[in-house]
Parts: C-alpha cells; sequence; structure tokens
C-alpha cells in the first residue's frame, strides 16, 4: 500500500527527509516497541530516521532536539519524558520552524500533532477493572513506578480517581518499585509479611511491577487470593494473563503509536496538514481477550 | 619548682594515655632561653608525644605548659605557633603536590583569612633569601614530591626557623642527613641559640647530642627521669639513664671467614643513577657501603633488588649470571633488601608483627591451599624471640610499634625468605642506641651463619665497626674499595668527597 | 635488657590492642542490634521466622556484590561495573536458560563465564594501563550496560527452565536457595580472605603496595584475581537475579553498585584499603536490608522512607564510629 | 599514611620536573583534540558553531557540578549528594519562581540558599563524626531525594516566571546564558584554587593532612568550606537546570554525580586527593560532552552508544596516562 512512499518523501530539493527521534526510554521494552515500528514505517517510507534516548532525563530530551534542530532535520519526534519539563523542547522547535510530534504520552506545551494516549485513563481502566472484581470493597496496594516521573504521576492519579469512585475500597499501602521487576517482588514480599492474606487486589503502575508482584505472591501461595493488574501488555504480561497469573494488563498500541507518528512526521516536514491529535485507545486485557493480543512467534 | 623569668618554658606533671596506656606519666621539662635542651630516650619513651603536645598537636589529659609564665592552650596548634613555637617533626610532615616554598610558608601565606589572596612570586622571593642563607640549593618552586627525603628534611628546618620562633623543637632532624648537611644545621642553631631562641633537640645521634647540647633532659617509659647539663654527663652516664643498665660494647668483635662468592655485579649501571659499579660479596662478608647523601647507594640496591632495571652490566649469583626483573626474581635468587624507607617500602602498617614477618614466605606456610596458622605462628614466635622483638603479641599490628622494632619485623621478613644475601640500607636509622646495639649483634649473628651483608650506611662509625670491606660511592660512580684495615673516617670521606 | 620496661610489653596494651580490633568489628555489629531492636519493639511483624528469612533472601543478591567489592576495596581498588555485570551476567545466563534448550548448568556457566571475563577485563585494563579503577570501571559499566542491552535486543528474556527458576526461586529443605548460595559464598570469600596466601596479599597492596612489591608479591596478579573475583560474584548475583524473577533484564542492577559499596564500607572496609572483613560486609548488607524491610513494613509513605533510610544509615555509622574511639 | 613521600621519584632535574606538570596537564586535551578532530573528520556537522555551542551549554550543568567536586576530591572527599542537591535546589528555586510572584532575585538565592545548607551539612556531619564522605553522601544523596519529592509533592513545578526562565534559556549578545555562566564559574573557581589561600589549604589537607594540621591549618574550615562550596555549585546547576526545562523537577539529576566525578577524574584530580585542576575538569566534562554529541550525530544506535563511550572515556584516559610516562 505504500508502493509511491520511497518517491513520496523526498523532501522539496529531492533530499531524503530526516526525521529526529528522542525516546522516553530505550530500556522499556514498550518504548522500545514503539521505535522499532518507527523504524520499520521510516525504512518503508525511505526517510532516514536518527533514534537518541532520553533516558528518562527531561534535561537530555531537551538537549537532544536542540541537537535536532541544530542539525536541521525535517522533523522531530519526541516520546516526552516529562509533562513540562520536556516543554522547552517543543517549544524551542516550533520556534525553529520544525515540526514535532509527541507520540505516546503529552506536554504541556502543544507540539504540531500528538499521536497516542492519556496515560491517566490506563489506570482508570486498571483500577476500574479491580473494583469490579472486588465488588466495590476491599484492601487495596499500588506499586508506583520512579516517584515524580510523568506515567508515575498520572497512573497514581488515575488509579485515584477510581478510588474516590469507590468508598469501600481501601488503599492501604503504596510505594514504589521504581518500575523494576525485582523491586517489586521485594516489595510484595515485605508487603505479604506486614499484611499477610489482608492484601484483596494489587495495582502496579506498569507491567514490570506486576510480574514482581504475581512471582511474590505465588512464591507465598496467595496469587489465588490476590489480584494483580499493571499495564503496558508487554509479551511476559500477556503471557502471564493467558495463564491466569496476572488478572489482567492494560494494552497500548505500540505499533499504531509507532507507524502513525512516522506518518504524521513525513507528512508535515512536506507540508502537509495532518491530525492536530490522534487518540489510540487503551485496551483492557484479561484472560477472556488476551489471545487477540498475543503476537505470533517471530 | 619556682618560676624563674629564665625559663621560657615550663612543663609540669604533663600526663598523656592512649586509650588506657600511659604514654607520659607525669613529666616535667624546663627550658632556658638561648639554650639547646636535648631530650633523650629510647624509641616509645613519648619524645615526640611530649613535643606534640607542646606544639597542640595532640591535646594533654592533666598538667601544665607555661611558655613565658603564662598558660598555653592545650591542643591548639595555631595558637602554640602564634606564641612562638615551631617544630621539626620527626615524620616528614609535607604535602608532596606543593612546592618547596608552598611548603615552607604553608599556613601562613597571608595575613588574612581563607579568603585571602596568594602571592607565589612573594613565597618564592621569601624562600629562596631564606634557604639562601642557610646554603641549600634547592629550587622554592620545585614540588616538594621530587626532593630526596634528605632534602625535605632540610626544607622542613627552613620551615621551622623561618617562623621567627622562641622555642623550635627539632624532633630526629638529622635522620636522612649526611654530616655536611648536619653541620650546616648546626651553625644555623648556633645562630638562634645567639639570638636567644631555645632548641629543644631530640636525637638517637649521641655524638650530636654531646656537641650541640647544653641541657640534656631523660624520658624513660613515659617517666621524668631526669635533667642533667651535658658538661655533667658522658655516653656511658646518659645511656644508663636512658636504658637504666649499662650497655656493653657496640661492636663486638666478630672473626669469621669468609666462604665463597654469592653475589657479584660488574660494572652495572643505571642511565642518571650510577654507572660502571662492580663488587663483589662473600659468605660470612659485611661488605659495607659508604658514600654521601645522593651517591646513588640506594639506587644501586634497588637495581640489584629488581626494583629498578639496570641499563648495562650483569650481576651474577654464586658465579651464575642472572637477570633480576622484580623482587620476586630477586628473593628466588636468594637476595633480601631491607629498605632504608621501612614505612614506604617495608612493612604493612595494617597486619600484624605475624603477617608481615610471613609475607614475603607466605607459600611456605600452607597446606592444601590454606594458611597455616600455627605454622605461621610458630615461625614468627621464633623469630620474634630471635630478634628480640619487643611486642605484646605476634599478633599485634606493626604500626603500633616502636621505630626500631619496626625496623626488626623488616629484617625478620627478609630473614624468613632464606636469603644467601641481605642488603641492609641504612639499618638503624632513627633507632636507639639499645635497639642499634642489638641490629648490630644480629648483622654479626647473620655473619656467622655464612649469609653475606651488604651494608649501606651514612653512619661511618657504623661502616668501620661492621665491615669487612668498604665500597665507596661518589655520585654514582665507585670511588674506592677498601679493606678493614685502610679504612678510617679520614679515608672514607676523603674518596667520598672526591670529583 | 631484662631491666628495660617496654611499653610494648605492658600487659594494658594488650587488652587495648584486642578492645579496639574486637569493638572494630563489633561497632557495627551494634548498631545492627539496635535497629533490629528497635525495629522489633515497634512492629510484630519484623520479628517472625518467614521475615527473616525473607530479609536474607532479599539481602543475598547485594551481598554477593558486597563481598566481591571488598576483595576490590581491600586491595585499595574500587568497582563501578557491578550492576552492569549483573545485567550482563543474568542476560547471558537468560539466553542459554530458556525453556529447557540446555541443561541447567549450561546457563549458570555461561553466565559465569561472562563475568569472569568482564571482571578480568577491569582488571587487564586496570593493571595494564595507569587508568585510576574508578574511571575505567566506569566506562564498564556503561559498556556492560550496552552490551546487556544489545544482548537482549533491549528487551526482557523469559520463560526460562524451571530448573533455572529453581536457583533464586527454589528450597532446599525449607531454605530458600539464595540463603544457602549466601552462607556458601560467605563461607568461601571468608576463607579466601582470612586462610589463603591470595587473601594476605589482598591486605598486603592495598596496606603498603611498595612493601608489598618489594616482598615479592605480584601487584598485578593480586589486583587481577580480585577483579576476576568480583565479576564471578557479579555473575552469580546476576544469575540469582535472573533466576528469582524468572526473566533477564537488561535494565537490571542499575545503581546495585552503591548499595555494595555502602555495605562494604559500613561494615568497616576503609576505602584507603588494607582493611575489611567479609562480616563486616554481610552486616553491612543485613543493616541495608532490614531498614529496607521495616520501612516497609511500618508503611512509611515513600518520599519519607529515603529520608529515613539515609538518616539510619548515617546514624549507624555514627554510632559505630563513636564506638571505636 | 598512604601518601608516604616517594623518595625514588627523585630526579630533581628542573627540567624534567616541568616536563611531567606540563605533560600531566596536557595529557587529557590532547586526548581531547584527538577526539574533536575524529569527529570533525567523520562527520560535518560537528564542527558548526551552533553546535559547538550546544555542546557547550549542554556541559555547562555537568561542569559546574565537576568544579564543586573537584574542590571536594582534591581535599581527598567525595560528593555522591550533587545529583539530589540539584533537585532539591532545583525544586526549592521552582517554588519561588511561579509565574512572577517574586523578582527573579528570590528564587535564585532561595535556590543557593538550600545548596548552601544543604552542602554544610554535608561538611558538618563529614568533620564532626568519623564518618566517611562515600558514606555521608551517599545517605545525603537518599535524604535529598526524598527531600526534593516531599517539598515538590511528588509533582513537577511549573509555569516558572519568564525572567527565571531566562536564566538557563536565555541569550546574551548571542551567547547563551548557561554558557556564561559557565565561564564565570570557571574563571571564579579556578582564581579560589590557584589564588587564595582557601584553594591552597585543599590541596594541602588533600595531599597530606597530618602536615596541614601541624601548619596550623583547621581541617575541619576547609572542610566545610569545599562541601558547602560543592553545594552551592550543585545549587547553580540545580537553577540552571530547572530553568532550562522550565519546570522544577524532583526526580531530576539522577546519576548526575557519577558523571561531575568522572569528569573531575579524567581531567587528572586523584581520588587520593591533593591533586586537581578546573581547566583538567572542565576538559574533561567538555570531553564527556563531546563524545556524547559527536555519538548522538553519527546516530549511533543507543545501544552502542553506551559501549562506545565506555571505550572512548577509558581510552582518552589510556592516552593521557601514556602520554605522561
Ligand atoms: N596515636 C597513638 N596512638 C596510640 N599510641 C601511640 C600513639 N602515638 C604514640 N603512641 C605510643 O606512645 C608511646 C610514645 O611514643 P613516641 O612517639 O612519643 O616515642 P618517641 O620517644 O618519640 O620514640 P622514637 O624515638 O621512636 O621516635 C609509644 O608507646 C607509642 O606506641
Ligand atoms: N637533588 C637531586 N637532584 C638530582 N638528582 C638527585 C638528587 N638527589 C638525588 N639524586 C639522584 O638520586 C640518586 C640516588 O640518590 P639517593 O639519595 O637514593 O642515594 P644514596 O646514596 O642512597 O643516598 P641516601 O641513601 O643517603 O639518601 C643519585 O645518584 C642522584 O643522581
Ligand atoms: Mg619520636
Ligand atoms: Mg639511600
Amino acid at each position: 500500500n505504500q508502493s509511491d512512499s520511497t518517491q513520496a518523501s523526498q523532501g522539496d530539493g529531492g533530499k531524503k527527509l530526516v526525521v529526529g527521534a528522542t525516546m522516553l526510554s530505550m530500556q522499556n521494552e514498550f518504548i522500545v516497541n514503539v521505535n522499532d515500528e518507527m523504524a520499520k514505517q521510516a525504512e518503508d517510507a525511505g526517510v532516514e530516521l536518527i533514534t537518541v534516548d532520553a533516558e528518562r532525563s527531561a534535561l537530555k530530551q531537551v538537549e537532544q532536539v536542540e541537537s535536532f534542530i541544530a542539525q536541521k532535520v525535517d522533523a522531530i519526534i519526541m516520546n516526552p519524558c516529562e509533562v513540562e519539563a520536556s516543554s522547552p523542547a517543543v517549544a524551542k522547535a516550533l520556534a525553529a520552524k520544525i515540526p514535532i510530534i509527541n507520540v505516546n504520552s503529552e506536554t504541556s506545551t502543544k507540539p504540531s500533532a500528538f499521536v497516542g494516549s492519556d496515560d491517566v485513563e490506563s489506570a482508570r481502566i486498571a483500577m476500574k477493572f479491580i473494583a469490579d472484581k472486588l465488588g466495590g470493597k476491599g484492601n487495596i496496594v499500588m506499586m508506583h513506578g520512579y516517584m515524580g516521573q510523568a506515567a508515575q504521576i498520572k497512573r497514581e492519579q488515575g488509579a485515584r480517581e477510581i478510588l474516590k469512585q469507590y468508598p469501600g475500597l481501601k488503599l492501604i499501602a503504596h510505594q514504589t518499585a521504581e518500575w523494576d521487576r525485582a523491586k517489586a517482588m521485594d516489595l510484595m514480599e515485605n508487603w505479604i509479611q506486614s499484611y499477610g492474606s489482608g492484601v484483596n487486589a494489587v495495582f502496579a503502575h506498569n507491567d514490570e511491577m506486576g510480574m514482581g508482584a504475581v512471582k511474590a505472591l505465588t512464591d507465598a501461595g496467595l496469587k489465588n487470593k490476590v489480584i494483580v493488574v499493571s499495564i503496558d501488555a508487554i509479551p511476559d504480561a500477556l503471557q502471564a494473563v493467558q495463564k491466569g497469573t496476572l488478572d489482567a494488563t492494560v494494552f497500548q498500541n505500540a505499533e499504531q503509536q509507532g507507524s502513525k507518528a512516522i506518518e504524521a512526521a513525513v507528512k508535515l516536514a512536506k507540508g502537509q496538514a495532518v491530525e492536530k491529535e490522534t487518540l489510540i485507545p487503551f485496551q483492557l486485557v484479561t484472560k477472556d481477550n488476551v489471545a487477540q493480543f498475543m503476537k505470533k512467534p517471530e | 619548682m619556682p618560676f624563674d623569668r629564665d625559663y621560657v618554658l615550663t612543663i609540669r606533671g604533663l600526663t598523656k594515655t592512649f586509650s588506657g596506656v600511659k604514654a607520659l606519666d607525669n613529666v616535667e621539662l624546663t627550658v632556658r632561653q638561648g639554650e639547646v635542651h636535648a631530650l633523650m630516650g629510647e624509641n616509645g619513651a613519648g619524645k615526640s608525644t611530649l613535643m606534640k603536645i607542646l606544639i597542640g598537636l595532640l591535646t594533654a589529659d592533666s598538667g601544665e605548659i607555661l611558655l613565658d609564665g603564662h598558660e598555653l592552650k592545650n591542643g591548639d596548634v595555631n595558637e602554640a605557633m602564634k606564641r612562638g613555637i615551631a617544630m621539626i617533626h620527626q615524620e616528614i610532615m609535607a604535602v608532596p603536590e606543593l612546592t618547596v616554598a608552598q611548603n615552607i610558608f604553608l599556613g601562613r601565606e597571608t595575613t588574612g583569612s581563607l579568603f585571602g589572596w596568594l602571592n607565589d612570586n612573594h613565597l618564592n622571593q621569601q624562600a629562596k633569601q631564606l634557604l639562601d642563607q642557610m646554603g641549600i640549593s634547592i629550587r622554592p618552586d620545585t614540588r616538594m614530591k621530587y626532593l630526596s627525603v634528605a632534602e625535605m628534611q632540610m626544607v622542613e628546618i627552613a620551615k621551622a626557623i623561618s617562623n621567627d620562633a622562641r622555642v623550635i623543637i627539632m624532633d630526629e632532624p638529622t635522620s636522612a642527613l649526611s654530616d655536611k648537611e648536619v653541620a650546616t644545621l648546626f651553625g644555623i642553631i648556633r645562630d638562634l641559640k645567639q639570638k636567644g631562641v631555645a632548641i629543644i633537640y631530640i636525637s638517637h645521634k649521641m655524638d650530636e647530642i654531646f656537641t650541640i647540647a647544653d641541657t640534656i633532659t631523660v624520658l624513660r617509659d613515659g617517666q621524668y627521669i631526669g635533667t642533667r647539663p651535658a658538661a655533667d654527663l658522658d655516653i656511658d652516664r646518659l645511656i644508663a639513664m636512658m636504658v637504666g643498665r649499662e650497655l656493653g660494647s657496640l661492636f663486638p668483635e666478630s672473626s669469621i671467614r669468609k666462604g665463597n662468592e654469592v653475589l657479584s655485579v660488574r660494572r652495572i649501571s643505571r642511565t642518571g643513577a650510577f654507572s660502571d659499579v662492580s663488587f663483589s660479596v662473600h659468605e660470612g662478608e659485611v661488605l659495607g657501603i659508604a658514600g654521601l647523601m645522593g651517591a646513588g647507594r640506594t639506587e644501586v640496591a634497588r637495581a640489584i633488588f629488581g626494583l629498578d632495571r639496570i641499563s648495562s652490566g650483569e650481576i651474577r649469583i654464586k658465579g651464575q649470571p642472572v637477570v633480576i626483573r622484580s623482587p620476586q626474581d630477586a628473593i628466588q635468587y636468594g637476595i633480601g633488601y631491607v629498605s632504608e624507607d621501612r614505612k614506604g617500602w617495608g612493612f604493612v602498617p595494617r597486619l600484624s608483627v605475624k603477617q608481615n614477618i610471613t609475607l614475603a614466605s607466605l607459600p611456605n606456610h600452607t597446606k592444601g591451599g590454606l594458611l597455616q596458622e600455627k605454622s605461621e605462628t610458630d615461625v614468627a614466635t621464633k623469630m620474634i624471640a630471635d630478634l628480640r622483638i619487643k611486642t605484646a603479641s605476634p599478633d599485634q599490628h606493626v604500626l603500633y610499634l616502636s621505630g626500631g622494632n619496626q625496623q626488626k619485623v623488616v629484617i625478620g621478613k627478609v630473614l624468613l625468605a632464606s636469603p644467601d644475601v641481605i642488603i641492609l640500607d641504612e639499618p638503624t636509622r632513627g633507632i636507639d642506641i639499645g635497639a642499634k646495639a642489638e641490629i648490630y649483634k644480629l648483622i654479626n649473628q647473620l655473619k656467622a651463619s655464612g649469609i653475606a651483608i651488604i651494608m649501606i650506611s651514612s653512619e661511618l662509625p657504623e661502616i668501620l665497626g661492621l665491615s669487612d670491606r668498604i665500597l665507596v660511592l661518589t655520585k654514582g660512580k665507585q670511588a674506592a674499595m677498601l679493606s678493614k684495615e685502610e679504612a678510617t673516617q679520614e679515608t672514607i670521606m676523603a674518596y667520598a668527597m672526591q670529583y | 635488657m631484662k631491666n628495660t620496661i617496654d611499653p610494648y610489653l605492658k600487659p594494658v596494651r594488650e587488652s587495648y590492642r584486642t578492645r579496639v580490633s574486637r569493638l572494630g568489628k563489633a561497632g557495627i555489629f551494634v548498631a545492627f542490634i539496635v535497629v533490629c531492636v528497635a525495629l522489633s519493639l515497634i512492629t510484630p511483624r519484623f520479628l517472625t521466622v518467614p521475615n527473616l528469612m525473607i530479609i536474607v533472601t532479599q539481602v543475598s543478591i547485594n551481598a554477593l556484590l558486597a563481598f566481591g567489592v571488598t576483595f576490590v576495596i581491600i586491595t585499595g581498588g574500587i568497582d563501578l561495573s557491578l550492576g552492569s555485570m549483573v545485567a550482563v551476567t543474568g542476560v547471558v545466563a537468560a539466553l542459554f536458560a530458556r525453556s529447557e534448550t540446555y541443561p541447567v548448568v549450561v546457563p549458570i556457566l555461561a553466565g559465569l563465564l561472562s563475568g569472569l571475563l568482564f571482571g578480568a577485563f577491569n582488571g587487564f585494563v586496570i593493571t595494564r594501563s595507569k587508568v585510576p579503577p574508578f574511571i575505567v570501571t566506569l566506562g564498564t559499566m556503561t559498556i556492560g550496560r550496552g552490551l546487556a542491552l544489545i544482548l537482549s535486543k533491549g528487551r526482557p528474556i523469559s520463560n526460562l527452565s524451571d530448573s533455572f527458576n529453581f536457583i533464586g526461586g527454589g528450597q532446599l529443605l525449607g531454605v530458600p536457595m539464595p540463603i544457602i548460595i549466601l552462607v556458601v559464598l560467605f563461607a568461601v570469600c571468608s576463607v579466601i580472605l582470612r586462610k589463603t596466601v591470595l587473601g594476605r596479599y589482598m591486605y598486603a597492596v592495598g596496606g603498603n603496595e611498595q612493601a608489598a612489591k618489594a616482598s615479592g608479591i605480584q601487584i598485578n596478579n593480586v589486583k587481577m584475581a580480585v577483579y576476576t573475583m568480583s565479576g564471578l560474584l557479579a555473575a552469580l548475583a546476576g544469575i540469582v537475579l535472573t533466576s528469582r524473577i524468572t526473566t533477564g533484564q537488561p535494565n537490571a542492577g542499575a545503581g546495585f553498585e552503591l548499595d555494595a559499596i555502602a555495605a562494604a564500607i559500613i561494615g568497616g572496609t576503609s576505602t584507603s584499603g588494607g582493611t575489611g572483613t567479609m562480616a563486616g560486609t554481610l552486616i553491612g548488607a543485613l543493616l541495608i536490608g532490614v531498614i529496607s524491610n521495616g520501612l516497609d513494613l511500618l508503611n512509611v509513605s515513600s518520599y519519607y522512607q529515603q529520608v529515613v533510610m539515609g538518616v539510619i544509615i548515617i546514624g549507624a555509622v555514627v554510632l559505630d564510629s563513636v564506638n571505636q574511639k
């Protein structure tokens, strides 16, 4: 369907278009997936994609965008580290008249285009699932991502919104496990010591931590008494959902985000109009529908 | 004791305890204006501790210090220095990365605060003046770390006298100096005396004491023993006061026949250090190496031991030419080396006496790959007894031993590797007279057991008293090889000062 | 020389010496006990067998790393690449551990071998160049992280074999495997440090490198050995971690080096080299683990957890040093 | 006392001495030039005014931290709390910088004051207790991170005033403000180190603490001063960073300490104390910045970037030390 893309992505001067992309963290599986799809689409479209890793630092991200501007790339894709702190990058790109597309999450300064979804919503979906499962009554623990990061803040916000709606749900403890599986496992073990079977559900801000919680609960023989829900739908999590150890995860479509982002970048670079906002909805993944999310083995 | 206005310094009832151990017990000391007051005592008697309290580096438990009749605040270096006390420390107290001038004026750069401005040109000029006055040819902008120990010691002296102090403490100021520099120092001391400066002088070199001291105070084991005019004492009486008994002859007669050649070097050179040095040593022989400071004696020893490379020449062990690349090679060929710098190259301070003694022969104490504590302890205990090392137990950290005993630990370590030839570089530096006698005895014992010994020393009596032959080096060159009969202080010095 | 009273022969000195060395070891132990007693009084959930079991299991990874870095620090060096080595070795092991492709010894050996090579590389660069260990291992820390990501393509490696997962998750006679590994390695490392020639040489090299050299010790061999052992222990930690979370994680172990070094220093190993014991390091690691567990049990909010953690660690070491005065 | 002066380093020959010290400074500079020339040859995008401007701007924060830690390391200490101080001071400044509530000097002073207090606290604990600086600042690193989160309630603080945002984002005569701040602070720090009594005392304390003490230098005052200055410089870095990203970010600065220490050590400051120059540190920071920029320009994939970064840094220091032989 992209037969004319190679030709189409020549800029005005016939030079190959260059798109710079700065990604939140190339150590995060979901982001790597988004980036892989971007790379694939860019190649299909005959665009040169320069990917750099912001390593979760907004400062680094701003600097990388500055560097893209100095290199005079044709478009910039940013997977923002922070809502506020990554905003100067957007402002700088716009000031330099280089289109900038935010992928996956947003910044407070509005970019040329946005492709992604609202993290708050993912947490709402996850927490809602817990509330339904528990019938609106029970004790919940929550595992935060790295404190102060946008994803952590938004996911906490979404979770708390739902908790407010269900006065029967009690958040008995919440603590950071820094997005990390091993840390989450330690934390869950300690909580088990504290609360024993008094915990009814675990909400983890990402699947890595969710998997850690599952492992600790399984080891303690409590898994069938405690619901665990997390976000991202990484392959491990999908597998766990299929096995029934993880009760649910929330799917974000990495492929769509990646391909739409490149599409927007190419169009904007060529001065064509694009949708200001492309929202890619989250989907709750449970045992019932997990099959449709599982990737066929490569 | 009534207050006497002649006394610039009065110390009374001073007691200092290190974690329960009394290092000083009710010590007193009175020093007159313009006198050289020697403070004597064996290693570990408490001399340095007393002086460190005086300058404020340590805090006394009790007792009082009066300077000009006014009490001196305890444990405040600044105050002590401001009130006119300066000190040459036993351990060289230099900042290696700073220059000579910067070291001399450290702490006194400006009169201002921490944020005062530096003027290094000015410091350099002042330092140059000072060094010129003392007749030392060291550039003031040389970094301290590039100086020889002797030069550093001279800089320390310059630092102390530049302070316009009225009491100058000299804690073993000549331990690394040769006679020439010592003469310079004594000249300076006499000048200072003229100006009414009081000098507290600590040394283990008896001849120095009787040359320069007016009054002598003796400490023994942290106790005040007594104060006498130097004129009322002679060496034997002084030693008796210090050690509490008579000491026999320092250099016992030894007549051992020399055996086969153990080590010989032929025309060995090391660029920039020494050239064309040839000699040999035989079983049961002591070869003394004499020379002035910087003559290259240490460099020769280090090269033979594999710490430095020789650039040309040949080393033979028992007639066989060998190549020595590292101390490990040297040890394997039966060479042992006791460095002149025992802190730097001798012992590991935080290992125990036992562990230091076995360090060079550790693989001999293993079974199935594991260390045999008992075998180590046995060997170390025997060595401690043989060398009469004074230590509470073999498990004592060497750090807490007195200098002489640290030296013996290093010798013990070298001996345990069963060498055929031992190189002793300044084996008695900083060591008290009693310990010296023991080390001399030990050298004779080693000799009797058929070990070949090369002894480097700046103390001519020592060289003359122990050596069977004497090699004299001058500026890295071989000036003479003298037999015991030919050698006198005069002939050695004549050769040493050649060129 | 019978009349001479030598200060070193005084019985007091002996007792002083032993007291110092006893306290030196006991100091942090006392602080550790204080923290434990305090926690037991505050919450009944602390002093239970399962909870203590969990603490030790959690501590095991940091302790393994801390043992390795204790060797290194005793020789006067430092190893910042620990965390990255955990990741690399964990990923390597995971690559060979996927669902029953190889017998379990293959991933274990592969992981250990990669750690050995990594550590040996550190040692090689440090001994052959004059670059300070801080820079060398900071460099290999970055390199190692990159390698782990390259090897794993940036993704977790999961579906590991059950036999592999047993290493970190299984139990033997009711005792979790990581505890058993910890105890065995503690014994081995203690023996190496106290009972072998190599251990003695580590103290000598760190205590006075020149004197060690003049005693015929091959300094470079000793340094090669400690960095290699640090790599091996990091590999073991990596394998335990990978097995415990049943996944090879390229971003595992970030920041672990600081915890491990902290454990060693809290336990009395001096950064200037020449001193340190495995027992001290173990206590240091346990102290960190106990505090972290206690704060979770007490449900201290995560912001304040960090503050309290910092305060207690500094406090414990202050207590230790006051004790030693 | 590990710094026993080696009498065998002897050859006092002036010429040799000056040659060594000249090379000591030049070594890493040569390595830096080599890297720059290589990059210029590989990509034309490297040696352009805007790109160089960007590099220096980007380096400024790390350089400010590195200046502070150079002071600290010269005295023989270490400061691991730099990154946390950046976060705390940045958050404090941001709290006072919200849209034109106060004149811009208020947030600046508030930020600097918080850095001063933080640094002074480090200095206080280090000088009053016998706890090693590594542990103290590791503790305050954790404490600081907690404080930053508490102060900001875990959320970024945004909507800062334009005048505040000018500090990190503005330009003066076409030169970005961070570059101006960098140049000024480089000058100030160099002068402190080379031309003031305090600077001299830092070398003395780090070179031989005993000797410094025996010369009547108040060791504790010098240490208080360096940790306080480290705090102040971290505050300045925190303010620049906050202003540059127009947000007070409680999780900012994580890991910055290692980069800053690396810059200092690459630049020739020895971790054992007593040596180091600001020029060396600046080159060290620039080297890291240039490599990082170059790798981005060359579009080296992010995993390989880490590997290459580690290799080049070790390589540069090896080159440096070979040069110095
Ligand atoms: N910091 C210390 N801690 C513990 N003991 C110490 C300390 N300093 C000195 N001592 C002990 O105090 C005693 C006196 O030591 P001091 O250095 O004053 O002896 P000294 O007379 O100067 O000996 P030397 O002639 O060898 O220099 C010794 O037993 C020594 O071990
Ligand atoms: N100030 C100096 N300037 C230049 N070279 C020096 C200086 N001091 C020493 N050297 C060199 O170092 C070499 C050996 O010096 P060293 O002091 O070790 O010799 P030494 O005879 O063992 O003297 P000692 O052991 O009495 O100090 C000499 O050959 C000399 O060339
Ligand atoms: Mg003394
Ligand atoms: Mg010599």
